[in-house]
C-alpha cells in the first residue's frame, strides 16, 4: 500500500472484473467454468429453439399421432428422424424440449425480474424509511414467506382455473405463472435487501452523504444501493433456479403451462402416464434436462455465494 | 414475554382473519351454489326465491358475516362432490397427509443434524464434499421428479417398494388412521416421505453446515478451545445449541412448504390425503372443499409458525435481552 | 530455568498463490511469575505471537519452523490431546473483547465447571465452589448468583473480571492475555489492570501482555517487546525501553504520544505507515520510514543483537553501540 | 476576529439538550404486568440530559465520556443527524435543531463532520475523486467540470494525498490514509466548523499522530472551529482549547484544558484523569471507583455519579446538581465541590 505507483493506466471494466477477486476465483473453479458453459449452451440453444428444432410442436399440421412414442435413437425401434424420439402425442421430443425450455426460462426470468423489480423496491423503502412501515412491511413478508410460495401458487392457479375456465386459462397461463411466481416470491428479495440497508445505514459513510446534505433518495440509489449488490446477485441465481422449479412443479400439477404448449413441467408430466407401459424417455429426457439447468444454476449461485459471501438474511 | 405472547397470538388471530376473507371471497365468486342444489330446470323465479331464502342476495358483509359465524362453528358448508360436510372430509384425509409430513420430518431431523454438522467440522473431508455435492444435486430436483424416479427404480424396477396408497392401515380412533402399525403400511410410507424429504434435507444440511461453521469461527469457540475443551464438547454443547437459534425459525417456515410439496408427493404416490384430495377438487370445481382446504391448511400454518416462534423465545436466552436494547 | 522459552518461531499463512510470513524468527524467554509485554501496531504480529504460545492458530496460519518451550518441552511438537491438556490448564489465556468471549447460550456456572472438569476430575459441586472461590477473587459481588446468570446479563466489565476468574480456575503457570482492556472504559480498564496485576504477583503466575498501549505495558510489566512487521525489534527491561528506547521505532512510538509534546505544538510523527506482511521491504523494514537509514539498512536485515541490559536490531544502534564500546574500551 | 460583538457571540450555542431513544416499539410492548397488574410503562434511554455549552470561534472544544456517556450523541445531534427531544441549539446565533433538510442546506457547507471508522466513513464502491467530487458538484452546481477537478486535487494535496491516486477505491488505502481522504471530503465544501467523532480512536498510534497533526494544520491555514469528541485525554490535552466532561449523558466539568488538568474538581473528572496510564508510571495509582455504572435506561434521581461515587451522600441521591461557575472560570455540576466537601 505504501508503494502505490502513481502514473498507472486505468484498467478497463472487463479487464479489472478479469482481474478481481471473483475473475480470479472463477479461473480457479471448474465448477463454475463448466456451470456457465452447460447454463450457455442450454440458454442460447433453447433462445434459437425456432431455429434449431427440426419440427414445430406449436403446428398441429407438422404432428401426427401414428409417430407417438417412438423411443430415442439409441433404443431399438427407433425412428431416425426423431433423434430423442417421440411424446405421446407424436411430437419430436428434441424440438418439444427445446421450446419448453425455452418456456421454463423465460418464465423463470420474468418471474424473477418481477421478484426482484418489487422486492427490491420495498425493501429500500422498508430499510431506509424504517418505523411502522417498515415493521407493516416485514410483518407482511413474514407471512407471506411462511405460507410457502407453493402454496399461494397452487390456490391462485387452481382458483383462476376454475374462474376462467380451462381454455382461456391455458391461453394467458405464462402471464398467470410469471405473475403469480413473481408476486409470491416478493419478500426473499425485500427481506435480503433491507436486512442490507440495515447494515449500511449504520455506516458512517451514510452518516457522512447526510452531513453534505444529500438527498433520501440520492442516498438510497447512488450510496446504499449499489453496496447491497452481492447478495441481489446471490439471491438473483438462486431464486431464477427456484423459479423454474416452480413453474415445472405447477405445471407438472395441472396448473401451469398446458400439454398444447408444454414447458418442461408440463412434458413430465404427460410422460408419466407412460412410465408404467416403458415409454420412460417422455419424462426421463426432459426432467434430466430440468435438472441440469437447475443444478447449474444452483452451482453458478453456490460459487458466487463463495466468493462474494455476503450477509444473507437468515430465519 | 406476556407482550410477546399477546402480540403473536393476535397476529395469528390477524391472519386467520385475512385467510376466511380470501375464503369467502373464492366461495362467492366461484360456482353457483344453485345449480349445484337443483339443478337447470328450475325456473328463474323459483331460483329467486331460493336465493332469498339462502341469503345469497344479502349484502356482502352480511354473507362474509354469517360465512365466519359458520367457520367458527366448524361449519365449512357441503362438498358438492361428496355430500357430506367439507370439513369431514378434510379431517378424514388430514391423517394421512400428517403421517407422511411426520415422516418427512422424521428423516429430515434424523438425518440434517449429523450430516450438517459433519459437513461443518470436516468441511474437506472426501465424505463432507461427497454429502455437499449430493445436497445441491438433490436442491436441483423437483420433489415430484424425485418421487417419479423412485417409482420407477424402486417400484417399477425392482419391485421392492408399492408405487401408490397407504396399503394396510390401522384405525387409532376419530378419523385417525395409522400407517405406522403394520408392516405394509410402513411399506407403502416409505417412498412417499423420502421423497418429501428429498428437497427439504440438503436444503437444511446446508443451513446447518453454513451456521455451525459460522459459529465455529466465532471468539467464544476459540476461547472454549484455549481453555482445553474437548473438540467434541465444543461441538455439540458449544457450537450446536448456538447453531439451531437460526435453525429453528428457518424450520418453521419450511414447514409451510413442506405442506405444500405434499400435493405433489401425494399426486404421484396417489397417497389420499388432503394434498391429493385438494387437486382432485380443483379438478371437480368443488368450491366449498376448496375453501375449506384453504382454510384447515391456513389454521395449520399458522398453528405452527406461532409455535415455533413461542419455542424460539423460550430457548434464546438472549431474546428478552433484545427486547430490553440492553 | 525460565518457564517459557521461544526460540526462532516463524509463523506462515498461506494465501491464495504464495505464503505470507507472519511471524519471523521471533526469540524470547519469560521466567516463572515473570511479567512481560508485547508491544506493536496491529499487524505487527502481537496477538499471533499469542495465539502461537497457545498453539491454537487457525487455518490459514501455521508454526513454520522454531521451538517452543513451555517448562521444558517442545509444544509445537505435542499433539492436540496433549496440547488440550495444556491450555487452560499450565497456559491459561484472556480474549480482547469480553462481550464476545463468553458462550452467550451457557451459564457462566456451565462454563467454568466444563473448564474445571476438563483438566480435574471433579464433581459440578466441588467444581462449583472453586468457581466461587475465584470470582470471589475477582470481586464478583453475589458469585453464587452470578453462576446461574448468561453472559449477556452482566456488563462488559463483569464479564472481564469473570474471564480473569476463569483464567485463574486451574492455578495455571502463565496466563496471555492479548488487549484485555482495549474493549472497555477507561475507568473499568484501570481496575482490571489493577486486578490483573494483584493475581498475578499474588499467585506467583507469569504473564504475557499483549498491547499497542505503552501506557499499559509501563504500568503491568516488567520486560517489554517491541514489534514490527512480524519481527523483534527491540527488547529489554521496560523501563530501559520507556525512558531510554534504542531503536528509531520505539522512539518514533514514544515521541508519537501527545504528552511527549507541548499542547498545541505539532507531534512528532512517523511518516508512512507499516508495511503490509506481503510486501515488506529488503533489508530493515522499518528503513522506508526511518530518518536515520541509509543505504546499508535498505539492503541488510539487521539482526538482534545485546547491548548490556536491551536486545536491539537496528544497524544505526550497533554503529553508535560499537564506537562507544570502542570508546570505552579504549 | 476583527470586531467586538464577533468575539462575544459563540459559533455554537447548545441550550439544554435532551435526547431520548424510546425502546418500546410498539404499544404492547410498552404494557408490563406487575404485581398481578397491567400497568403501562415507557422505557426509553436518557442518552443526553440538559446539556448546555458554548463553541467559540476558532476554538476546539473537546467532549469527553466514556461509551455511553452520549456524547457521540451530543455530535450527531450537532450534525443534524438526530433531532433532540428537547431544548435549542444555535448556529451563529440562528436556532437550527428544527430547520427542514433543505433550510439546512446553506449550513452544509459551513458545518461538516469527521467520523471514527475510516473503514466505513467512505463508500466502498466509489472512487476517491468520485467520493470528493460529489459534494463539490452538489453545492456548488454553477462549477464546471475543470474547476471541481481543480478543487479535488487541491483539497487531496492539502491532506497529503497524491492526486494521482483519485482513481483508486477506498479499500486500496491504509486506515490512515483513508482518514486523510475522509478529512478531506469534509474540507472540499471549505467547512467553518468541523465535527469530529472519535476522528483518532480507530487508527494506530503512529498514524494517530499524522492525522492530529493534519487537523492542527488545517485549523490554521482554514481558521477551522472544532467539536471534538474523544474518549482520550491525552489528546485532549494535546488538541482542546475547552474540555466537557461527559457521565450518562450530563455535563460534569466544563473548563479550559489547562485548568481542567491541573485543577480538576469533579470527583469523576479526577477519576478519569487518574485513570489514564501514564508512560513513567510504576504500576498502576488510580482512584478506584466503586459500584456499577447505572443503565441510562434508569437513570437514579439525583447525581448520575452517586452510584460510584465516594462522596455522594443524601442530597447527592435526592437532587441533581447544576452546572455552577467556578472562580476559576470552570463549571462544575457537584454538590460536593458547591459545598467544598472534597477540599476536607
Amino acid at each position: 500500500m505504501s508503494s502505490l505507483s502513481t502514473n498507472q493506466p486505468t484498467p478497463s471494466r472487463f479487464s479489472r472484473l478479469w482481474n478481481s477477486n471473483m475473475g480470479y476465483s472463477f479461473r480457479r473453479n471448474p465448477v463454475a467454468i463448466v456451470s456457465l458453459a452447460i447454463f450457455l449452451i442450454i440458454a442460447i440453444a433453447s433462445t434459437l429453439a425456432p431455429v434449431l428444432a427440426p419440427f414445430d410442436p406449436y403446428d398441429p399440421a407438422q404432428i401426427d399421432i401414428m409417430n407417438s412414442e417412438y423411443p430415442p435413437m439409441w433404443v431399438d425401434g427407433a425412428d431416425p428422424q426423431f433423434f430423442l424420439g417421440t411424446d405421446d402425442q407424436g411430437r419430436d421430443l428434441w424440438s418439444t424440449i427445446l421450446y419448453g425450455t425455452r418456456l421454463s426460462l423465460l418464465i423463470g426470468l420474468c418471474a424473477v425480474a418481477l421478484q426482484a423489480f418489487l422486492g427490491i423496491s420495498i425493501g429500500l423503502v422498508a430499510g431506509y424509511v424504517g418505523g411502522r412501515i417498515d415493521s407493516l412491511l416485514m410483518r407482511l413478508a413474514d407471512i407471506q414467506l411462511s405460507f410457502s410460495t407453493l402454496m399461494v401458487a397452487i390456490i391462485f392457479l387452481a382458483v383462476t382455473q376454475a374462474m376462467f375456465g380451462s381454455e382461456t386459462f391455458n391461453q394467458y397461463a405464462i402471464y398467470f405463472l410469471i405473475a403469480v411466481i413473481g408476486v409470491a416470491e416478493w419478500p426473499q428479495y425485500a427481506r435480503t435487501v433491507r436486512a442490507t440497508v440495515l447494515a449500511e445505514k449504520k455506516k458512517e459513510y451514510i452518516d457522512s452523504a447526510r452531513v453534505l446534505g444529500f438527498g433520501p433518495i440520492r442516498i438510497m440509489v447512488r450510496h446504499i444501493l449499489p453496496n447491497s449488490l452481492s447478495p441481489i446477485f446471490v439471491i438473483s441465481t438462486v431464486q431464477v433456479a427456484n423459479a423454474i422449479i416452480s413453474e415445472a412443479s405447477l405445471s407438472f400439477l395441472g396448473l401451469g403451462m398446458p400439454p398444447s404448449q408444454p414447458s418442461l413441467g408440463s412434458l413430465i408430466s404427460s410422460g408419466f402416464d407412460y412410465i408404467f407401459s416403458g415409454s420412460w424417455w417422455i419424462t426421463a429426457i426432459p426432467g434430466v434436462v430440468l435438472v441440469v439447468l437447475v443444478l447449474v444454476i444452483n452451482l453458478l449461485g453456490d460459487w458466487m455465494r463463495d466468493v462474494l459471501n455476503p450477509k444473507l438474511y437468515k430465519g | 414475554m406476556l407482550a410477546y405472547l399477546v402480540k403473536r397470538v393476535f397476529q395469528a388471530i390477524a391472519v386467520m382473519f385475512a385467510i376466511s376473507l380470501i375464503g369467502f371471497a373464492i366461495q362467492d365468486n366461484l360456482g353457483d351454489p344453485l345449480r349445484e342444489l337443483v339443478g337447470q330446470s328450475v325456473s328463474e323465479e323459483v331460483r329467486q326465491q331460493l336465493r332469498d331464502e339462502l341469503g345469497l342476495n344479502d349484502s356482502f358483509m352480511t354473507q362474509y358475516i354469517r360465512f365466519l359465524g359458520n367457520v367458527l362453528q366448524g361449519d365449512l358448508g357441503t362438498s358438492y362432490f361428496f355430500k357430506e360436510p367439507a370439513l369431514d372430509v378434510i379431517l378424514k384425509k388430514l391423517p394421512a397427509t400428517l403421517e407422511l409430513v411426520a415422516g418427512a420430518t422424521l428423516i429430515i431431523i434424523g438425518l440434517s443434524v449429523p450430516l450438517g454438522v459433519y459437513t461443518a467440522i470436516k468441511p474437506n473431508s472426501v465424505l463432507s464434499r461427497i454429502i455437499m455435492g449430493l445436497s445441491i444435486v438433490g436442491i436441483s430436483i423437483p420433489v415430484f421428479l424425485t418421487a417419479i424416479l423412485m417409482i420407477f427404480v424402486f417400484s417399477v424396477e425392482l419391485g421392492w417398494f408399492p408405487s401408490y396408497g397407504r396399503g394396510d392401515v390401522v384405525h387409532v380412533f376419530g378419523y385417525w388412521e395409522t400407517n405406522f402399525a403394520t408392516a405394509d403400511g410402513w411399506v407403502h410410507i416409505m417412498l412417499p416421505s423420502v421423497a418429501l424429504a428429498s428437497i427439504m434435507l440438503p436444503l437444511f444440511v446446508r443451513l446447518i453446515r453454513a451456521e455451525m461453521m459460522e459459529v465455529l469461527q466465532s471468539e467464544y469457540v476459540k476461547y472454549a478451545r484455549a481453555k482445553g475443551i474437548r473438540p467434541y464438547r465444543i461441538y455439540f454443547v458449544h457450537a450446536l445449541k448456538n447453531t439451531l437459534l437460526p435453525v429453528i425459525t428457518v424450520g418453521g417456515v419450511q414447514i409451510g412448504t413442506m405442506v405444500a410439496y405434499t400435493i405433489l408427493t401425494e399426486t404421484v404416490f396417489q397417497w389420499p390425503g388432503m394434498g391429493f384430495m385438494f387437486l382432485e377438487a380443483v379438478n371437480r370445481v368443488d368450491t366449498p372443499l376448496i375453501v375449506a382446504y384453504l382454510i384447515v391448511v391456513g389454521f395449520i400454518f399458522v398453528v405452527t409458525n406461532t409455535i415455533v416462534d413461542l419455542i424460539y423465545g423460550l430457548v434464546n436466552p438472549t431474546v428478552n435481552l433484545a427486547r430490553m436494547g440492553a | 530455568m525460565s518457564l517459557l522459552s521461544v526460540r526462532d518461531l516463524t509463523v506462515k499463512f498461506a494465501m491464495r498463490d504464495n505464503t505470507v510470513t507472519a511471524l519471523n524468527q521471533i526469540s524470547f524467554d519469560l521466567a516463572k511469575g515473570e511479567r512481560l509485554g508485547i508491544v506493536g501496531e496491529s499487524g505487527a504480529g502481537k496477538s499471533i505471537t499469542g495465539f502461537s504460545l497457545m498453539n491454537l492458530l487457525s487455518r490459514p496460519g501455521y508454526i513454520d519452523s522454531g521451538q517452543i518451550l513451555f517448562g521444558g518441552q517442545d509444544i509445537t511438537q505435542l499433539s492436540e490431546a496433549e496440547m488440550r491438556k495444556i491450555r487452560g490448564n499450565r497456559m491459561a489465556m484472556i480474549f480482547q473483547d469480553p462481550m464476545v468471549t463468553l458462550n452467550p447460550v451457557l451459564t457462566i456456572g456451565q462454563q467454568m465447571v466444563e473448564t474445571l472438569r476438563a483438566h480435574r476430575s471433579l464433581s459440578k459441586a466441588e467444581a462449583e465452589q472453586i468457581a466461587i472461590l475465584k470470582l470471589r477473587e475477582v470481586y464478583i459481588p453475589s458469585p453464587e448468583e452470578r453462576l446461574n446468570q448468561y453472559p449477556h446479563e452482566l456488563s462488559g466489565g463483569m464479564r472481564q473480571r469473570i474471564i480473569i476468574a476463569m483464567a485463574l480456575l486451574l492455578d495455571p503457570e502463565l496466563i496471555i492475555a492479548d488487549e484485555p482492556t482495549t474493549a472497555l472504559d477507561v475507568t473499568i480498564q484501570a481496575d482490571i489492570m489493577e486486578l490483573l496485576l494483584e493475581l498475578c504477583q499474588s499467585n506467583k503466575v507469569g504473564l504475557i501482555l499483549i498491547t499497542h498501549d505503552l501506557g499499559v505495558v509501563s504500568q503491568m510489566t516488567e520486560r517489554t517487546l517491541v514489534m514490527y512487521a512480524g519481527r523483534l525489534i527491540e527488547a529489554g527491561p521496560t523501563r530501559e525501553i520507556i525512558n531510554d528506547p534504542q531503536h528509531p521505532y520505539t522512539q518514533g512510538l514514544i515521541n508519537a504520544l501527545p504528552q511527549q509534546t507541548l499542547p498545541g505544538q505539532r507531534l512528532k510523527q512517523i511518516p508512512g505507515n507499516m508495511p503490509s506482511l506481503t510486501a515488506i521491504p529488503t533489508g530493515c523494514p522499518f528503513s522506508p520510514r526511518c530518518e536515520y537509514a541509509v543505504d546499508h539498512c535498505r539492503k541488510i536485515l539487521p539482526e538482534i543483537v545485546r547491548y548490556g541490559q536491551v536486545e536491539v536490531a537496528c544497524h544505526e544502534v550497533s554503529r553508535l553501540q560499537n564506537t562507544n564500546f570502542e570508546e570505552a574500551s579504549a | 476576529m476583527s470586531t467586538a460583538s464577533q468575539q462575544t457571540k459563540p459559533l455554537l450555542e447548545l441550550k439544554g439538550l435532551e435526547k431520548r431513544f424510546d425502546l418500546d416499539k410498539g404499544f404492547l410492548e410498552t404494557v408490563k404486568l406487575r404485581g398481578g397488574r397491567l400497568t403501562r410503562e415507557r422505557r426509553s434511554v436518557h442518552a443526553v440530559n440538559n446539556v448546555s455549552l458554548n463553541v467559540d470561534r476558532g476554538e476546539a472544544l473537546c467532549i469527553v465520556g466514556e461509551s455511553g456517556c452520549g456524547k457521540s450523541t451530543v455530535a450527531r445531534l450537532v450534525a443534524g443527524l438526530l433531532s433532540p427531544t428537547g431544548g435549542e441549539i444555535h448556529y451563529d446565533g440562528d436556532r437550527i435543531d428544527d430547520r427542514s433538510r433543505a433550510a439546512m442546506m446553506p449550513l452544509r457547507k459551513k458545518m461538516q463532520m469527521i467520523f471514527q471508522n475510516p473503514y466505513a466513513s467512505l463508500n466502498p464502491r466509489m472512487t476517491i475523486q468520485q467520493a470528493l467530487e460529489e459534494p463539490v458538484r452538489h453545492h456548488n452546481p454553477q462549477m464546471n467540470r475543470g474547476e471541481v477537478r481543480d478543487k479535488v486535487a487541491e483539497v487531496m494535496r492539502s491532506v497529503g494525498v497524491d492526486p494521482s491516486w483519485s482513481s483508486r477505491y477506498p479499500h486500496e488505502f491504509s486506515g490512515g490514509q483513508r482518514q486523510r481522504i475522509a478529512i478531506a471530503r469534509a474540507l472540499t465544501v471549505d467547512p467553518e466548523f468541523i465535527i469530529a467523532d472519535e476522528p483518532i480512536s480507530a487508527l494506530d498510534v503512529s498514524i494517530q499522530a499524522q492525522v492530529l497533526n493534519l487537523m492542527l494544520e488545517a485549523k490554521d491555514e482554514r481558521g477551522l472551529t472544532y467539536f471534538f469528541i474523544t474518549h482520550d485525554l491525552s489528546v485532549v490535552e494535546h488538541f482542546g482549547t475547552r474540555v466537557a466532561v461527559l457521565y450518562l449523558g450530563t455535563l460534569c466539568e466544563l473548563a479550559d484544558t489547562r485548568t481542567l488538568f491541573e485543577n480538576p474538581k469533579h470527583p469523576y473528572t479526577k477519576a478519569l484523569l487518574s485513570a489514564v496510564p501514564k508512560l513513567k508510571d510504576e504500576g498502576p495509582s488510580h482512584i478506584r471507583l466503586q459500584g456499577e455504572i447505572p443503565t441510562p435506561i434508569n437513570l437514579p434521581q439525583g447525581c448520575p455519579f452517586q452510584t460510584r461515587c465516594a462522596f455522594a451522600n443524601a442530597r447527592c441521591r435526592e437532587s441533581r446538581p447544576r452546572p455552577l461557575l467556578q472562580t476559576d472560570g470552570s463549571t462544575v455540576a457537584c454538590h460536593a465541590v458547591e459545598e467544598g466537601r472534597l477540599d476536607g
